[in-house]
């Protein structure tokens, strides 16, 4: 590692930046056409971010405010090690487990920084956020874990590279339907959208975590939104959909899962906190075993 | 464990309205519910003992605001009755659309704002939209697109305008093609049923209990329990519509008897246009002079109607004056909203608060009066 | 009418009725004793009037006297009571029908809030609901002037010229 | 719509420095209202926001707390018991924040005037910077309010929250006066 790839690094984090922030813009217009309306500007949510940013905000205490920062950095860090395609800003440092970690930084630095606002509404949402993450991650993990057995690899772009190799048939969602239909329901928990999205739910508790967020604080907390988005949007990219050969199929990958994900959160309800961990616990986590097991056992979609 | 206390309002976004919960909680179980109403009080009951009879037709309608046109109605058909008033027939008919077009809207507002308390944001979306064409409708009608202050005492402030009854046609016609539309969108998701069936139960004792009317009382009885067919006002008694009633009461049973409510509505509406007189005066001279300084003769009564959260009335009191002597209302939540909230909300999650004031019908204006 | 005039005819024989009268049809307003009270509602109760649509107040000044009106409905003859009674107004003293109809709790609050009629034995009633840190009189009484108390308590935006002359109308 | 008259006394010499005009640029784009619903003129609101009128098409959107909000609307008259709550949740509002009245009652009362319960005037409570006439006003009058707001807001306008902050003691003796205790009881009717 020199100083290149840390230049590189920082690039990809404003590349990854603009790519979500204008894919939520366009996004919000989408859904907007869907609910019938005209929609705001495909850049509002740029905007959004930086007027939050240029506002005051209460401090609640150096735990509140060192949260954010930690999450916000634990998040960005973790999305140095994402692979745009073939670019790697940090080559052979994209392990899953590396990123999985990383990520547990920021998730843990959100749950300190809400749960030291001191409002009850952010604690329950806090512990609601913990109670979905362990609910998503058994399943996600069950069926990463036999993918792994079944190539003998662990990287993003090894993943990538295996299944461009075969074409669209090569992609792991085609290789394997089950898993990849529990991955795509653990994302849409991990996004945090409906039908898992009781954790910011704001007919119930107020938004949660985000009660207490104001003006650069909420700013943060939006910029790490963004960078959320991007790392578990590209791990599926890569593990399930053969990543991207160049740049732009992986931008067009991102896009369309990202949007195909916000139509269908917007076309349901959501679960109640403990509907979902039965839900992910039943069906996901049931799918999950059985891939695994097939891969194991019969070896079944493994090239 | 210890309890924590939450605020469900009054600026909660699962909060219809500006009203509070107090919640005592532990873990995600409420404990113990206390109401706070009064953040809504304006004190229309001593401001109507203040009002000539007439200028207090400014006033009603703005008791509550979801549905302003059975205010004008009870109180029209309250002052009618102190003062022995015939009311013309094509009124009565007049009447009849508009406050079944009331109804409509008020149900399509609240089979959309489901969604908001579940998460389905496109449902409210939709259906508010929806339902602006019936404010356009009452613009044409009677000028305003809220508060209509249309119908008055001995009939409607002015005749239907020319060609209206097409215009009305055609938009429930089209509202009734998007009720299905809704029901693809609400009712048969699996998790909106997950959420409501066997949840929120309203046994048919607490009814009793509480007083509870409307859509919670007939989904909870097993009766057709309606003003509109128990003691028939307008020409109710001269058109055909069956409401729905059912013996075991959940969130889903409520919020489907919205749907059909509504398609009962679309129908008698098409029936009173049909039916009612073409021509006619809808309006009967009720004074001499100056039509502020009108005096009600002295008595008491009680008139009501059925809201679409239920029985909705007034205790008229008059002594013979300018002025009423005493108004009280009979807000159709006020049973669920107050003592129904402190007694039965605990039990549920929190989860399911804001669809418990939802269900049930609570509607903060009408309780703080 | 028939149904009614046997319902009179049944609480005449029963119980001690001052006067009855009919504001409308289906509608009949029965006054009774305020010690009779209990015994009339338990009664219609149990004759099928179980729902309590209504309670409130009157306050009649010039007879110095508050009347509490019950509103009891039976459902399957579509019959309103409505149950009047006569209260000292310098000592408002009232036993609660909680006991009778739980859903009275609320309506006795309300009642002793703007009234300042007491209910005894609902120990809830004697909270505030409605107001909050009210230092006057109970707002409903007749003698209560809402006008200059808030005058008194929110000043009012001064105009240039008044727009609507015909303000002063109303006191 | 017109803008309030100042009867109070301090008003902060106004220069704006070339980041807050372009920080005020995107405020102006990016409105998050805190949706109280204290009185009838929030029934207005379902309609403005939903999608015939689409507020969102001038980038503005509810949100849930008044910590993450700009602006605040005032959609109607205001007792005393909600008053309490309004001047609580403004001042949990980060700057800069602004206030919308809505309706006649916010402005003098309207038919409320004679009310025991309901305040007359809003400015003197807290700081507004934009009154909606009409009860209850329409969604094209809250859409053009809002387009003005975000004129306003570009212009660099919209300073009633400095005004709040330099006004603090004329705001919190009216408080006082009208409301005996600011401060919101909550245990009071347990």
């Amino acid at each position: 590692m020199n100083l290149m790839n840390l230049i590189y690094a920082f690039g990809l984090l404003l590349f990854a930046f603009v790519l979500q922030t204008s894919i939520t813009g366009i996004n919000r217009k989408v859904i907007a056409r869907l609910q019938r309306r005209r929609g705001p500007r495909w850049f509002q949510q740029f905007i959004d971010i930086f007027k939050a940013l240029s506002k005051s905000s209460t401090s609640h205490g150096w735990i509140f405010d060192f949260g954010v920062v930690m999450a916000l950095g634990g998040i960005m860090a973790t999305a140095m090690f994402i692979p745009i395609g073939p670019l790697q800003a940090l080559p052979g440092l994209d392990n899953i487990f590396i990123i999985a970690y990383v990520l547990a930084v920021g998730m843990l630095g959100m749950a300190m920084s809400a749960s030291g606002s001191g409002n009850p509404w952010a604690s329950i949402g806090v512990s609601r956020a913990l109670t979905n993450m362990l609910a998503y991650d058994i399943p996600f993990m069950v069926v990463i874990f036999g993918l792994i057995f079944a190539y003998d690899t662990s990287s993003l772009s090894g993943f990538a590279a295996i299944q461009q190799e075969g074409g669209i048939l090569g992609w792991n969602i085609i290789r394997f339907p089950l898993g990849g239909l529990v991955a795509m329901i653990s994302l849409q928990g991990m996004l945090g959208k409906k039908p898992f999205d009781s954790f910011i739910a704001p007919a119930e508790i107020a938004s949660g975590p985000m009660v207490e967020y104001g003006g650069r604080h909420l700013g943060m907390l939006f910029l790490l939104h963004e960078f959320q988005t991007f790392v578990e949007v590209s791990l599926i990219v890569h593990i399930f959909f053969g990543g991207g050969a160049t740049v732009l199929e992986y931008v067009v990958k991102y896009a369309l899962i990202y949007t195909f994900m916000n139509i269908v959160s917007n076309i349901l309800p959501r679960f109640k906190i403990d509907q979902a961990v039965t839900f992910f616990y039943k069906v996901p986590l049931a799918l999950a075993m059985i891939q695994s097991l097939l891969i194991i056992v019969t070896g079944l979609g493994v090239a | 464990m210890k309890e924590v206390k939450l605020f469900l309002g009054p600026q909660h976004p699962g909060m219809h309205g500006n009203y509070s919960v107090h919640m005592y909680v532990d873990g995600d179980i409420i404990n113990k519910a206390r109401p706070m109403p009064g953040m809504l009080h304006r004190g229309f009951e001593k401001l109507m003992e203040r009002r000539y009879w007439m200028g207090n037709l400014a006033l009603i309608p703005r008791i509550c605001v979801v549905e302003p046109d059975p205010n004008e109605m009870v109180y029209a058909m309250g002052i009618e009755k102190l003062g022995k008033i015939e009311v013309p027939e094509r009124a009565h008919w007049i009447r009849m659309i508009v406050l079944e077009l009331a109804r409509l809207a008020n149900h399509l507002m609240s089979i959309g704002g489901i969604g908001a308390p579940v998460g389905l944001y496109t449902a409210s979306y939709w259906s508010t939209a929806d339902r602006d064409l019936l404010l356009d409708i009452f613009e044409k009608i009677t000028g305003a697109r809220v508060y209509h202050m249309y119908i008055v005492p001995g009939g409607v402030r002015k005749d239907l305008p020319e060609g209206i009854e097409e215009e009305i046609l055609k938009t429930i016609a089209y509202i009734e093609s998007r009720l299905p539309e809704y029901y693809d969108l609400v009712m048969k998701s699996p998790i909106f049923h997950d959420r409501t069936v066997d949840n929120i139960l309203l046994p048919e004792e607490v009814v009793w209990e509480l007083g509870v009317t409307g859509i919670g009382m007939r989904s909870a009885v097993n009766k057709e329990y309606d003003i509109r067919k128990v003691k028939p006002y307008a020409r109710y008694d001269q058109v055909e519509f069956n409401l729905p009633y059912a013996p075991y009461s959940d969130a889903f049973t409520r919020v489907r008897f919205k749907y059909i409510e509504a398609e009962q509505s679309i129908s008698i509406i098409r029936q009173a246009i049909e039916k009612m007189p073409k021509e006619g005066s809808v309006r009967a001279k009720i004074s001499t002079g100056n039509a502020l300084r009108w005096k009600v003769p002295a008595g008491m009564v009680y008139s009501c109607i059925e809201s679409s959260r239920g029985e909705y009335g007034y205790l008229i009191v008059s002594d013979g004056s300018e002025m009423p002597y005493r108004i009280a209302v009979r807000g159709a939540s006020y049973p669920q909203g107050l003592l129904g909230v402190e007694k039965y909300l605990p039990g549920h999650r929190i989860d399911d608060a804001s669809l418990w004031m939802d269900t049930m019908g609570v509607c903060a204006p009408e309780i703080d009066r | 009418m028939n149904s009614m005039n046997s319902i009179v005819d049944d609480l005449k024989g029963k119980f001690d009725i001052i006067n009855v009268v009919f504001p409308d049809d289906m509608q009949m307003a029965v006054d009774v004793d305020k010690n009779d009270v209990h015994t009339v509602l338990s009664y219609l109760k149990t004759i099928g009037y179980k729902q309590l649509s209504l309670m409130s107040g009157v306050d009649w000044i010039k007879e110095n006297e508050f009347e509490v009106v019950f509103i009891v409905f039976n459902w399957d003859n579509g019959i309103h009571i409505l149950l009047r009674t006569r209260l000292d107004r310098e000592n408002p003293v009232f036993r609660t029908i909680t006991g009778i109809y739980p859903g009275a709790q609320y309506y006795e609050r309300d009642i002793h809030e703007f009234f300042g009629i007491e209910f005894e034995g609902n120990p809830m009633s004697y909270k505030d609901l409605f107001l909050e840190l009210w230092d006057e009189m109970p707002p409903m009484r007749k003698d209560f002037d809402p006008l200059a108390y808030s005058q008194d308590k929110f000043p009012e935006r001064k105009y240039e010229s008044q727009f609507i002359p015909e303000v002063g109308v109303i006191k | 719509m017109f803008n309030i008259v100042e009867d109070t006394q301090k008003t902060r010499e106004d220069t704006r420095k070339t980041w807050e005009k372009i920080a005020d640029y995107f405020r102006a784009n990016s409105i998050w209202m805190k949706w109280y619903c204290t009185g009838c003129g929030a029934m207005e609101m379902p309609p403005t926001m939903t999608s015939r009128f689409d507020m969102e098409q001038l980038g503005m959107g509810p949100m849930a707390t008044p910590r993450q909000a700009d602006v605040l609307l005032i959609t109607g008259y205001l007792s005393a018991k909600t008053l309490r709550r309004v001047i609580y949740s403004y001042e949990q509002m980060q700057d800069p924040k602004y206030v919308i009245g809505f309706g006649s009652c916010t402005l003098n009362g309207g038919i409320y005037f004679d009310s025991y319960a309901t305040m007359t005037r809003l400015d003197h409570y807290i700081p507004v910077d934009l009154y909606i006439a009409g009860c209850m006003p329409r969604p094209e009058a809250i859409m053009n309010a809002f387009d003005t707001l975000i004129a306003m807001i570009k212009k660099g306008e919209a300073k009633g929250w400095k005004h709040y902050q330099d006004n603090y003691e004329w705001y919190n003796a009216n408080q006082i006066h009208s409301l005996k205790e600011v401060r919101v009881k909550d245990e009071f009717h347990e």
